[in-house]
């Protein structure tokens, strides 16, 4: 799956990562063709014209100008391309962006929680449940607010601002936020998804090159915006194993703030909040996980 | 003989031709400070304008110091402002994030807001459109006074707010909720004097004057219209005014009652825009919750989309009467113009949801948006071709206001252009918030609106004094305006394209991204000639303030239609008297007819009658009215 | 078209309507009066139990609507208005009704998985 | 030259200007209130079982307040008309009755309605509380019944000294009447009239709320667009009452001068009032009744 993006390449894109991503470069290629023949064509007419009728080479105008419909002709086929651009490739390739999610049995699953400035990553470990947080457990110790009661979050693992993911698996991120809106880009990757809070939203991607891949907060969040760097890292299989063994072993010792009993009146774990809208959050975003 | 020299010889001047009733002369305050004369608050409207848009390009230059040179003193001006506005804003002399942040938001409000629109549609508008239609003043004066006022005291607010602690707003001229609700609540936090809530204050203000606005230019053009001048003889600047006044009279109130709304959030505590669950700082919010960012996102781009075409559409306007003036002949597709503009209006309305792609759109409504935003690139393709095709045949004079005209066409193609892979959600998973997004639209607004706004001054400045300003110092202004412009915003789609994201303090410095060569130079590094041709382009700014001040006295003195153009304006005195006209005008024909076969002069106005015998062509006719 | 319409005031015709208004007056009443009515008739109807919440907000908006209508058409004169200001008013309502509807649209048209 | 057509009409467009200005101006009024309707709209769509109360408001009051101003409306047309037959002082009764329903609607919302909330108190249980209040809240039942869920207690706070005070750490709240006995099916629906608070004083303990405020526009998002929307329709009512105090009093002088310009002020001051009526005829059933 090589990219055939010429134009793309010529303007700086940086190559492409994942799986869907050759696509996404398609249609801008596509794209900066369609605009670069419109532009080079009106160009040259605008240059001829310009020259050809200036007053010293043409001292008499003519009333009428140009008489044949041949810019009809022209806007109708703008109308044509724009038209097969749209529901030739850029309808489908959404759909496909947010309806064909997979499987989650088979892919990652990570919670990625946007705050002032930085990215908080919860997985789910081994057992594959997402431990239940709580706004209330919140500290500076526990930024996700993971409840250590909770048997599932025994297994959990937190990470702030660097996420590793294995080559060649899909993964689904759940893009939210603690305090303002953020927004989870990843270039590499060809992918972005706001970080609205009171919401869930979820996005996938499959990496198909390791490396080091920039997290880009996409959306103005305060004074520290600009430094909101998460970084992505592609492993291959082993080292991803390296990582998660690495995080689990940090989770039993630092991290894991600790375990509570819980408190009198406190109701039994429920899901994870966040993965069920607070009261009077937006019904998008079904619950995630 | 023609008409216009007929009614508009300078001897009539003397003759004081306007009403009966206040033949003694006005004091100078009602003269020129709270006039309800159209001419007057056009000239207010051009003059406060045009200083709010070097105000705002005067921040952007201080932005493009940091963006090349992060992190480092600011010469001379650095301490400067350190003593002005305290350390909050440059802390020994290198600015602040906080400070780059208010900038940003600053340029980006004032730049559209009390820069374009009041020049391009309140002062253009109110100069001109009067005077094309053969009205003598506006419907309602005493409104229009009003709205100039709010205008205003809206600018003097959205000043004021550099000076109060914390500074200036800062949340991006979008002013995305929760993060502009929550914004300089600190310890410091004052109910109202704080940079986001004078923001909002402000914006009253600015809307206020807008809605007085379009309600009188409507009016104007429907009921004001000379005997003659019917909906098919309008001049195309009339119609895209025309035009332009609905967006604002529609788009703005929904965007008004979300300021009213983010106001009770920052002043009574309430949390239309907050969900549930904040947590800032570590600490929960204290609100009721309940909800919801992307209202305001809605309500804000309701507005947001349709007014830049409020933007653009007057510059249309003033590009399509310096087209057909200098070359000689009739716009071609006049009746397609008129068409496409009010397509375009229409549509403006039902596409803005295509600012938010990323915020978890799915496929239904993102295929109606997309869909919507591709056919409104058809109506901006008409009217782009026709201004195009209208070249062709004619004998075009490079007059200065022609040479702004015509390096308008290419730079809006660009900007327009760029924007249609924006349009697709999918492409602008890539693009969105990148310097892409910010070179597509200033390629719009800046060579685009800006242009046309000069072409409009060189063009309608003999109207206002009676005087020309200089072409030698025009084409000083022109030339390196044209070069500088490109300068500045080629390079930000290559660094658009590597992934530089707008809105960045650091202009990329700490991002390996940024490090990416592009064309030999690294995108973090093009910051610096792009910054070097923005100061360069504010040196070349210089003529054209000297020559504006200067010919305002001492230019040329011209008769009363210099550029032998045939629309009604120019069979006004210069400048036209308090009531406009001498006569009331009557309008025989289409506001082009230049270059009629078989005529000794290359133009015909509007109020000469057809001859008998004259062959008439086919005349497009249309009626709003009854 | 080449010849301008006149364009000089007719006097005539506001005479002519001035007359018309004293015929009027008895409607004016009766529609105050019919207003009056409807609101009590909301009030009295919103206590009725209706099935639902839904069932209920839409009675109200139907007689909300009814009674916004009869303003808006006898004491704003809509009923011997010019074109005109129909068509700014049919495009306002468009506007208002897409600004309601296409962000209902975006509001419940989530990504799931 | 004069402004042609401030009095009569542009032939072609059978309109004089200011009939062309307000219309405008209402259109965008229109979209004013549509966007505050939107907000409205959502916000309610989106708000939790339980968490848009019902009934809160005097509807008694309300309904009074809405006859005031459909009654005003009738007023206005006819001080209209009146200026139409040339009937110079009966202009100035219907205008003075018009200006008179104008104060007291204003009045009755801001000396009466308003303050009336801002004394009244409620608190919103947290969700793991709700089972120890059930007594007042009378969920069982009304789940039974299909009905949403009591989440909120409100009344009037008998220790106001308990909303500043970290010590205190108990409201006593003197319950309205639902909260006495909730079970009873008579209380599944609001009343229609206003009954004040009880005497029965019920304790809540602070650390089973989640939030207790007075009814101000914090409390929720339901009392933030009432006091929003409500409180620009009262800018909108004092407007008008400015605007008719100077057609009362400097009439004359139009009148005097052109008695058909002083009726075409006085319909173009008429159509804005009945816009402003018929925005309330939307305001009343949704914020009231439903
Ligand atoms: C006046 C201003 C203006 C205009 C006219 C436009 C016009 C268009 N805009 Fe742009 N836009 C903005 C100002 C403008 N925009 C601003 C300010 C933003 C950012 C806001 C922010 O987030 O801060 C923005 C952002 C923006 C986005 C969101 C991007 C993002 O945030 O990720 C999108 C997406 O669809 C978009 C699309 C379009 C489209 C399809 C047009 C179309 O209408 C364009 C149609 C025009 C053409 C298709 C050109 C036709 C020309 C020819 C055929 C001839 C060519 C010949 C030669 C070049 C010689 N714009
Ligand atoms: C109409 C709108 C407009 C205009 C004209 C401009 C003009 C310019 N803009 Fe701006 N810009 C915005 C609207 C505009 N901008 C917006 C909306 C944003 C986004 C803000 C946000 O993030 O929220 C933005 C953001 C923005 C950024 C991104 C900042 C960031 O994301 O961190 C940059 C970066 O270079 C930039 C640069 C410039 C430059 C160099 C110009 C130059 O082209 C300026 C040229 C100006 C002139 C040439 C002035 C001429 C005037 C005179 C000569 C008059 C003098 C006469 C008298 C006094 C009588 N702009
Ligand atoms: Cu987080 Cu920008
Ligand atoms: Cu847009």
């Amino acid at each position: 799956m090589t990219s055939l993006a010429l134009i793309n390449e010529l303007i700086g894109q940086p190559p492409n990562a994942s799986a869907h991503g050759y696509q996404i470069d398609h249609i801008i290629e596509f794209c900066h063709w369609f605009m670069g023949a419109l532009f080079l064509g009106w160009s040259a007419f605008f240059v001829y014209v310009l020259l050809r009728f200036r007053k010293g080479r043409n001292p008499v105008a003519s009333h009428e100008g140009v008489t044949s419909g041949i810019s009809t002709h022209l806007e109708f086929a703008v109308v044509l391309i724009e038209a097969v651009l749209l529901i030739g490739f850029a309808v489908p390739l959404w759909a496909k962006r947010v309806n064909d999610f997979p499987p989650a049995k088979d892919a990652i699953l990570v919670h990625a929680v946007g705050q002032q400035f930085n990215w908080n990553f919860h997985l789910p470990g081994p057992d594959g449940v997402f431990g239940r947080r709580a706004i209330d457990l919140v500290t500076n110790t526990n930024p996700l607010g993971l409840d250590p009661s909770d048997p599932a979050s025994k297994d959990d693992l937190t990470a702030l601002g660097e996420l590793h993911v294995p080559i060649d698996r899909n993964v689904i991120i759940d893009v939210s936020s603690k305090d303002v809106i953020h927004n989870f880009c990843l270039p590499g990757m060809r992918i972005a998804q706001d970080a609205i809070p009171g919401q869930i939203i979820p996005m996938w991607f499959k990496p198909i090159k390791t490396g080091q891949y920039e997290v880009v907060c996409g959306q103005l969040c305060g004074l520290g915006h600009y430094g909101m760097k998460g970084m992505l890292v592609v492993d291959t299989p082993e080292d991803y194993q390296a990582w998660l063994k690495e995080r689990m072993e940090l989770s039993g010792t630092q991290s894991a703030p600790p375990a509570l009993a819980r408190p009198p009146g406190e109701p039994p774990p429920g899901p994870t909040p966040g993965s069920v809208a607070p009261p009077g959050a937006p019904k998008t975003g079904k619950p995630g996980g | 003989m023609d008409v216009s020299s007929s009614v508009s010889t300078h001897a009539a001047h003397d003759s004081h031709p306007h009403d009966e009733h206040d033949h003694h002369e006005l004091s100078f305050l009602r003269k020129y400070v709270f006039s309800t004369d159209h001419k007057v608050i056009g000239l207010q409207y051009l003059i406060s304008g045009l200083i709010f848009l070097f105000f705002g390009f005067l921040l952007m230059m201080l932005m493009r110091w940091q963006l090349a040179f992060p992190g480092t003193r600011l010469p001379v001006i650095g301490t400067l402002i350190e003593n002005v506005l305290g350390q909050g804003a440059m802390n020994n002399g290198v600015m602040t994030p906080e400070f780059y942040n208010s900038l940003g938001a600053m340029h980006g409000t004032i730049m559209i807001f009390l820069g374009i629109v009041p020049v391009a549609f309140a002062a253009f508008g109110n100069f001109v459109v009067p005077l094309q239609i053969g009205a003598p003043d506006m419907t309602f004066p005493k409104i229009n006074m009003a709205s100039y006022q709010a205008f205003f005291a809206g600018g003097i607010v959205m000043l004021v707010s550099f000076f109060v602690p914390g500074g200036a707003a800062k949340g991006g001229w979008t002013s995305y909720t929760p993060l502009s609700d929550i914004a300089d609540k600190g310890p410091t936090y004052h109910v109202i004097f704080n940079g986001q809530t004078l923001w909002l204050i402000a914006f009253i203000m600015l809307i206020t004057s807008s809605l007085l606005g379009a309600v009188n230019f409507i009016a104007t053009i429907i009921q004001l219209r000379a005997k003659g001048m019917t909906w098919m003889r309008l001049p195309f600047f009339v119609w895209a005014q025309f035009v332009t006044a609905f967006l604002l009279l529609l788009a703005f109130p929904p965007l008004e009652s979300a300021i009213v709304m983010q106001l009770m959030d920052r002043v009574a505590g309430t949390s239309f825009f907050l969900p549930s669950g904040l947590i800032v700082n570590g600490a929960a919010v204290s609100i009721s919750g309940g909800g919801s960012p992307l209202l305001w996102q809605h309500l804000f781009w309701f507005l947001g989309h349709p007014e830049v075409y409020v933007l653009i559409l007057p510059g249309m306007g003033i590009v399509a009467e310096i087209l057909a003036n200098n070359t000689r002949k009739p716009l071609w597709g006049y009746k397609s113009l008129v068409f496409a503009a009010l397509v375009l209006g229409f549509l403006s309305f039902i596409v803005w949801a295509h600012h938010m792609w990323l915020t978890g759109m799915g496929t239904v409504v993102s295929a109606f948006f997309q869909t919507t935003t591709m056919i409104i690139s058809i109506p901006s393709v008409i009217i782009l071709s026709a201004f195009f095709i209208s070249l062709w045949g004619g004998s075009i004079r490079f007059t200065v206001p022609m040479l702004f005209a015509t390096a308008f066409l290419p730079m809006f193609g660009i900007g327009g252009l760029t924007g249609i892979p924006l349009a697709f959600n999918s492409a602008d998973l890539y693009l969105h918030d990148t310097y892409y997004v910010i070179a597509h639209f200033h390629y719009i607004v800046a060579p685009g609106t800006i242009f046309a706004v000069f072409a409009g001054v060189y063009y309608w400045f003999p109207k206002a004094t009676g005087r020309k300003m200089s072409d030698f110092w025009g084409h000083v202004h022109f030339w390196p305006s044209l070069v500088c412009m490109n300068c500045i915003f080629l390079p930000m789609f290559l660094q658009g394209m590597l992934g530089m994201h707008r809105r960045w303090y650091d202009g990329g410095q700490g991002w390996t991204l940024a490090s990416e060569k592009v064309w030999g130079v690294s995108g973090f590094h093009w910051n610096l000639p792009i910054s070097i041709a923005a100061w360069v382009m504010g040196v070349a700014q210089i003529p054209f303030i000297i020559n504006f001040f200067w010919s305002i006295w001492r230019g040329e003195k011209v008769n009363d239609n210099p550029w032998e153009a045939t629309t009604l304006e120019w069979t006004a005195p210069s400048p036209p008297p308090h009531g406009n006209f001498l006569e009331a005008p009557v309008v025989y024909r289409g506001p082009y007819e230049y270059s009629l076969p078989g005529r000794d002069k290359d133009y015909t106005m509007q109020t000469e009658p057809i001859k008998e015998g004259e062959r008439v062509l086919h005349e497009p006719t249309m009626s709003l009215g009854h | 078209m080449n010849n301008p319409p006149t364009t000089e005031p007719v006097d005539h015709e506001t005479e002519h309507y001035a007359h018309d208004v004293s015929n009027h007056v008895r409607g004016y009443l009766l529609v105050g009066a019919t207003l009056l009515v409807c609101t009590g008739l909301t009030v009295f109807l919103s206590y009725v139990n209706f099935g639902s919440q839904k069932a209920n907000i839409a009675v109200a908006m139907v007689l909300a609507t009814f009674k916004a209508g009869l303003v808006a058409y006898i004491f704003m004169h809509l009923s011997a208005e010019k074109k005109l200001i129909y068509r700014v008013l049919v495009f306002t309502g468009i506007f208002v009704f897409a600004l309601f509807w296409l962000t209902y649209l975006a509001w419940y048209d989530p990504i799931t998985h | 030259m004069e402004i042609p057509y401030t009095v009569t009409a542009r032939p072609d467009t059978g309109l004089w200007n200011a009939k062309v200005g307000i219309w405008l101006f209402l259109a965008s009024e229109v979209m004013l209130f549509g966007g505050l309707f939107s907000a409205y709209i959502f916000l309610r769509l989106d708000a939790e079982p339980g968490y848009w109360p019902h009934g809160l408001l005097n509807v008694p009051v309300g309904t009074f307040n809405t006859a005031v101003l459909i009654f005003s409306s009738v007023t206005v047309v006819l001080a209209w008309a009146s200026l139409k037959m040339r009937r110079y002082s009966r202009y100035r009764v219907y205008m003075a009755i018009t200006i008179l329903c104008g104060v007291i609607f204003l009045v009755v919302k801001l000396g009466y309605e308003w303050p009336q909330k801002y004394d009244h108190f409620g608190a919103y249980l947290k969700t793991s509380s709700l089972e120890k209040y059930e007594r007042y809240l009378g969920n069982k039942h009304l789940l039974a019944e299909g009905l949403p869920p009591r989440v909120e207690i409100t009344g009037h706070l008998h220790n106001e000294a308990a909303l500043d005070d970290p010590k205190i750490k108990e409201y006593e709240v003197g319950l309205d009447v639902v909260y006495t006995d909730p079970t009873d099916p008579k209380m599944d629906r609001p009343h229609f009239f206003f009954v004040p608070p009880t005497e029965h004083v019920a304790t809540i303990e602070k650390a089973d709320v989640e939030r207790a405020t007075m009814f101000l526009p914090t409390h929720n998002n339901y009392f933030a667009t009432y006091f929003t929307i409500t409180g620009l329709h009262g800018l909108h009512v004092l407007g008008g009452v400015i605007v008719f105090t100077y057609l009362f009093f400097f009439g004359g002088i139009t009148y005097r001068q052109n008695p058909e310009h002083l009726a075409n002020r006085v319909e173009v001051a008429g159509l804005f009032w009945h816009f402003v009526d018929l925005v309330w005829i939307f305001v009343f059933p949704l914020f009231y009744l439903l």
